[in-house]
């Protein structure tokens, strides 16, 4: 059984449709990613999982629990951790508060296993470590991303979101996030990506869909759609 | 000389009471982006309950002069009732409008402001003629500098006023609460992302608020001793000049508020003395309009960019 | 796409102003057509004074006095408040203005020309004449207009000095900004010296002094009392008349759509700032006139509490109630804020508790006001309406 | 000349530069698209061109004249018009009352003239029906215009939204996602309706799309944008062929 199962999601923008009945699903210790341009609808995807958006349709079930509908911080609790696009890092807070909150759906006993994954994180993000006491707003933007995928990983998650983590950053930067993706999942968690950038993502990932304009175009193995010209098509329309 | 030493400490004790009150306008503001209106009602109730425990209180045990801990009894009940009645006004009022347009929200708290005024005057509450709160604190002088005295009253009143707002400041500053609150007053949809029952967050400042002017309130009848009516017009008036003080100081943001209050103390204190006391008002607003024109965020605000 | 359209437009899309110079109809049509309902407001106006007064009685005819400035001053806030959408809470300042602007002129005028404050008479208000006026008109119902008049103006530059922060201020911060005018005008008249008496002294102390004396805390006593069902119907029908015809303009589709999405406004080539002071100026023009017909409907020109914002807080509540944009919402809203209490035991003594109520729920479950920007006489209101209530029984959605 | 020629325009929100060095030369009648990935500063240059902001340098010109620090109710009115990426309506208006408001600066007849019911007024309410009306009749919304324009449907919405820009009789037209959210049936007919609008009005259109089947198609020159710079800029094939765009747009090709 997949980790998340999404069904036939319908969501909708006031007027405007944004979705139109998207399937898809991440199996359990997998990278799956969303690629597709912007516009497509790779961020709704993400954020009906999370429960910030409610679907007007559809289904979504993780770890074989139906999870439509419920609350964000009660989707975290479920093991659900979203790192949203633009970062989201809280940037009058300082490094270490900002990595606390990422805990915050935690129960006080986990209080020395938070501990432990705390120094994991750091371990995965040393430049973290340097700067665990300033702003976060102070930070480069490949360091808030870090930070803001260090503290989806104290949530604990079984499943990660990560909604567009190379957006705005220099290549060589990329490239270390990509790693650590990979890292992550080697760790053992499930993670469905959301980039626009194809390459990297389909590199790292085991399972591609291709998205285009709220629907799913393409669903191959990773491997296969990095070979095909239908990636290139939808992005540049080049026939 | 005794002018000078007397304003101070008038725009003191005055202003630690406006920056209480203001407290609870800019934490508001800071998650739910909307001048809560029917804070200063909050501050009215605040008074009347703590003229109505105390005098309960009085009758209950018999006795005329209140002892020494009564004091504190009558705020703790205050603070209670006003959180209630906080987190009520939340839930009813303003949770239904989460999204709505903010003209929409401010109308509202303009309906729940003049319900609160207009049900404290029923004749079964608080009734429509002023009445005088028991005096909880012996009338002691504690240090005479030439013809300025300092007071007992002068002493309780501004340092609980600084003792709430310090313990306000480590609410916010070093507790998972304090932390969840700024991180809700930051980006609601992302504080939802780790996990924050941001509903709740909602709530709890609200009461937190709503504690906050109850102690004003307290402190307002402690000093003046005669409390007015619920809808009488200088109860707006101290809320408007609290809230000009969250905005002088920088609206949202904590610190801010206890700086303008008191800055907006000092200036309707100063203004009073030594321009025309009957003019202290229009300072205050004058010095409103001023901060908004030239510098809309605050003292300590930060600018924010419409987005299109 | 309807390609006959496209092929005319692309030959004639000449511009508008050619369009408009173009179409030139004769002049006497369009003079008659823009004076009738002018006409027609008068002829209300005489036929309240002359019939209604006797058949409505004292007490009721005072009643509809109030109900008219009432109208007056809901409609004019609707103005800035529905149709661009700035939120104003200082309309009572305004009214306040106006009522002592218009009273100082009557009284003093009065008292230095013809030796007393009390009225001179005036058909128009109802009055027997005293004094020598125009042909068969008394000197009262040339001066009470023109009192009137110059208390609007007076309170319409007080606007265009609310109005100018708008520029910068917007939503909650622009109502705060002016409550806070309305306390300082209050505030300020509050310290305007006692009135003075006599003509010596008036004369004594010249305009400046005449101007200052306006009864301070006390509030400004002996005004005549000129206001008559006459003046309140003008009054009230003028106000929506020009209203209705800012609303149905170039100017007041520009206001709306201020009110409506600012920055698609300014896009479209709306001049947003103009617009807003406009509002404002006209806007407090009316509520100035309003002031004016309230004081020398009491004889005094507003104590302390009317023109606080408890006042401003009740025209919010006409204007909210009615629909944020509606001229006859807010006009029937006014009527009916101001006599349920008359009539109803139950909410004379829970007045403002109900209002508040009313006001908190309407947010709630109708948040653009009773009529939205809709007229009552708009087609599609009720097009609208029953369209939903067949919906409704049809299970809906 | 070229019609809206924008050079060394430059914005910083913060400490980020949001837009730098952005130039476009835009000749009558030209049908030009901006492209890039998200957060490029694509509609950052829409509103520095329309003056929503100031640009912190550069210059734009509109049939020579400077529109660098004007308002934006006077670009408008100098011939800049423009839609929103998130639909601008103005909701509770009627379809044709939009429309009304767009002809604003065309209207010599102000306040007095309509209180007093003067004949120029009526005139020019007569002028304005007809000019709207007809512009409806174009966009297929004749029969909606006293509708709500928030009831209208989506697809509706956006070429009323075409439409009130074309009311303002602009020189340039600036469209920031038409196609957004649309099916594609309806991406058909925009293309029709945005080449028919150039043909008839005789403008200049700058669009802002992700679809690249509508860009492509419709644009004679692209501009390339990514993070605030232009990276590219030519004719459709040249640019879908360019490497740094291909880079921008699918990242860099695995090493």
């Amino acid at each position: 059984m997949p980790l998340l199962e999404v069904s036939n999601l319908i969501v909708r923008y006031g007027a405007i449709e944004a979705l139109h009945g998207v399937s898809l699903s991440v199996e359990q210790g997998q990278i799956a990613t969303l690629i597709g341009c912007n516009g497509a609808g790779k961020s709704t995807t993400l954020r009906a999982v999370s429960g910030l958006l409610k679907p007007a349709k559809g289904s979504i079930r993780f770890d074989g629990k139906e999870i439509t509908g419920v609350a964000p911080h009660e989707i975290v609790r479920l093991g659900v951790a979203h790192s949203p696009e633009g970062r989201g890092v809280f940037p009058q807070m300082t490094v270490d508060e900002n990595l606390d909150l990422g805990a915050f759906a935690r129960p006080r006993s986990e209080k020395d296993q938070i501990r432990k994954d705390r120094e994991k994180s750091l371990d995965l993000f040393p430049r973290l470590r340097e700067r665990l006491k300033q702003l976060a707003g102070t930070l480069s933007g490949g360091e808030q991303q870090m930070l803001a995928m260090a503290r989806a990983l104290l949530a604990r998650p079984r499943l990660l979101l990560l909604d567009e983590p190379s957006l705005g950053l220099a290549p060589q930067v990329v490239q270390t996030i990509f790693q650590i993706i990979r890292d992550i999942n080697a760790a053992g968690t499930t993670i469905l990506l959301v980039e626009q950038n194809a390459h990297m993502a389909l590199k790292v990932a085991h399972h591609g869909y291709v998205l285009e304009t709220g629907r799913i175009a393409m669903s191959d193995s990773a491997r296969v759609l990095e070979a095909s010209d239908e990636v290139r098509k939808a992005y540049l329309g080049i026939g | 000389m005794d002018q000078l030493l007397q304003t101070l400490k008038d725009g003191v004790t005055l202003g630690s009471l406006y920056a209480l009150i203001a407290l609870g306008y800019t934490m508001v503001y800071g998650i739910l982006k909307f001048i809560n209106f029917a804070h200063s009602d909050i501050v009215v109730l605040g008074a009347w309950l703590s003229l109505t425990i105390a005098a309960k209180l009085l009758a209950l045990m018999g006795i005329v002069d209140p002892p020494a801990w009564m004091g504190a009894v009558v705020l703790v009940g205050a603070m209670v009732a006003c959180g209630a009645v906080g987190f009520t006004i939340e839930r009813l009022a303003y949770k239904p409008l989460r999204g709505a347009p903010r003209l929409n929200v401010l109308i509202t708290a303009i309906g729940v402001s003049l319900l609160l005024q207009n049900t404290g005057q029923l004749s079964a509450l608080f009734g429509t003629s002023p009445r005088r709160i028991p005096d909880l604190l012996p009338d002691t002088t504690l240090l005479s500098i030439g013809q300025v005295q300092l007071k007992l009253l002068d002493v309780v009143g501004a340092g609980t006023a600084i003792a709430l707002m310090v313990a306000l400041e480590w609410l916010v500053f070093h507790t998972k609460i304090g932390r969840a609150m700024r991180a809700t007053s930051h980006n609601v949809n992302v504080a939802a992302l780790m996990g924050i029952p941001v509903n709740r967050i909602i709530s709890f400042t609200f009461v937190l608020g709503s504690m906050l002017a109850a102690a004003g309130g307290f402190l307002w009848a402690l000093k003046y001793q005669t409390i007015k009516q619920t809808a009488d017009s200088s109860w707006v008036l101290l809320g408007l000049k609290a809230f000009v003080a969250a905005v002088v100081g920088g609206i949202g943001n904590v610190r801010g508020a206890m700086l303008g209050g008191l800055a907006i103390g000092m200036i309707e204190q100063f203004g009073a003395a030594y321009l025309s006391s009957s003019m202290k008002d229009v300072y205050v607003f004058t010095i409103l309009i001023l901060v908004l024109l030239v510098r809309p965020s605050g003292l300590l605000g930060k600018a924010t960019i419409e987005k299109v | 796409m309807n390609g006959r359209a496209w092929k005319n437009m692309a030959s004639s899309d000449a511009n508008l102003l050619s369009l408009i110079t173009a179409s030139r109809p004769g002049a006497a049509p369009t003079l008659l057509r823009s004076a009738l309902p002018v006409v027609v407001i008068v002829a209300l106006a005489v036929m309240a004074q002359v019939v209604l007064k006797g058949l409505l009685g004292g007490y009721y005819a005072d009643l509809a006095i109030t109900i008219g400035v009432n109208i007056v001053l809901a409609v004019s806030l609707t103005i800035v408040n529905g149709f661009t959408g700035q939120f104003s809470m200082g309309h009572a300042g305004f009214l306040a203005v106006g009522g002592y602007v218009s009273g100082a002129v009557t009284y003093y005028f009065s008292l230095t020309q013809w030796g007393s404050a009390a009225a001179a008479g005036g058909r128009l208000s109802g009055m027997p004449l005293s004094t020598e006026g125009l042909a068969w008109l008394g000197a009262g119902d040339v001066l009470f207009p023109v009192a009137l008049l110059i208390g609007g103006l007076v309170s319409a530059l007080l606007g265009l000095a609310v109005g100018l922060p708008s520029l910068r201020l917007r939503g909650d911060y622009l109502a705060i900004v002016t409550l806070g005018f309305g306390e300082i005008i209050r505030v300020v008249i509050q310290q305007s010296g006692p009135a003075l008496k006599t003509p010596e002294a008036a004369e004594q102390a010249g305009v400046l002094g005449m101007a200052t004396g306006l009864g301070g805390a006390l509030g400004f006593g002996g005004l005549p009392k000129y206001t008559s069902l006459f003046w309140v119907v003008l009054f009230a029908g003028l106000t929506m008349l020009v209203a209705y015809r800012i609303k149905t303009s170039t100017s007041g589709r520009a206001m709306l759509s201020v009110r409506e999405d600012e920055i698609a406004a300014e896009a479209m080539g709306v001049n947003t700032t103009r617009t807003k002071v406009w509002a404002f100026v006209i806007a407090a023009f009316f509520a100035g006139i309003a002031g004016g017909l309230y004081a020398h409907k009491l004889g005094v020109a507003l104590g302390p509490v009317d023109a606080g914002f408890q006042r401003s807080f009740d025209i919010i509540i006409m204007v909210v109630l009615g629909g944020l944009g509606s001229i006859s919402g807010a006009a029937l809203a006014a009527v009916v804020v101001t006599m349920l209490p008359e009539y109803l035991r139950a909410v004379a003594d829970y007045r403002m508790i109900i209002f508040a109520l009313a006001l908190i729920l309407m947010m709630i479950l109708r948040p653009k006001g009773l009529l939205g920007v809709r007229e009552v006489w708009d087609a599609d209101l009720w097009r609208g309406l029953f369209r939903r209530g067949k919906s409704a029984k049809g299970g809906g959605k | 000349m070229s019609l809206l020629i924008a050079q060394g325009v430059s914005k910083s929100f913060g400490g980020l530069k949001a837009v730098q060095g952005f130039a476009l030369e835009l000749p009558e009648r030209g049908l030009y698209g901006l492209i890039g990935p998200n957060g490029a500063g694509k509609t950052t240059v829409f509103n520095l061109l329309t003056g929503v902001y100031r640009p912190d340098e550069g210059t734009v010109k509109l049939a020579g004249r400077e529109l660098t620090r004007l308002r934006p109710n006077r670009i408008a009115g100098e011939g800049l018009a423009r839609t929103f990426q998130n639909i601008r309506l103005f909701g509770e208006l009627s379809v044709i009352d939009n429309l009304k408001v767009a002809c604003h600066l065309r209207c010599p007849h102000g306040m007095p003239a309509a209180v007093l019911r003067l004949a120029g007024h009526r005139a020019q309410e007569r002028a304005l029906a007809e000019r709207c009306g007809r512009l409806l009749e174009m966009f297929g919304l004749a029969s909606r215009a006293h509708e709500q324009a928030r009831n209208l449907p989506y697809g509706d919405q956006r070429r009323l939204e075409i439409a009130r820009a074309i009311a303002t009789g602009p020189k340039v037209l600036l469209l920031d996602e038409p196609a957004a959210g649309m099916n594609p049936q309806e991406k058909k007919e925009l293309r029709t309706l945005i080449r028919s609008v150039r043909d008839t009005f005789g403008l200049a259109v700058l669009l802002i799309e992700h679809d690249m089947g509508v860009v492509m198609d419709l644009c004679e020159r692209i501009t390339v944008l990514d993070y605030g710079k232009v990276i590219a800029h030519g004719p459709p094939e040249q640019v879908q062929k360019d490497p740094k765009v291909i880079e921008a747009y699918l990242g860099a090709p695995a090493a």
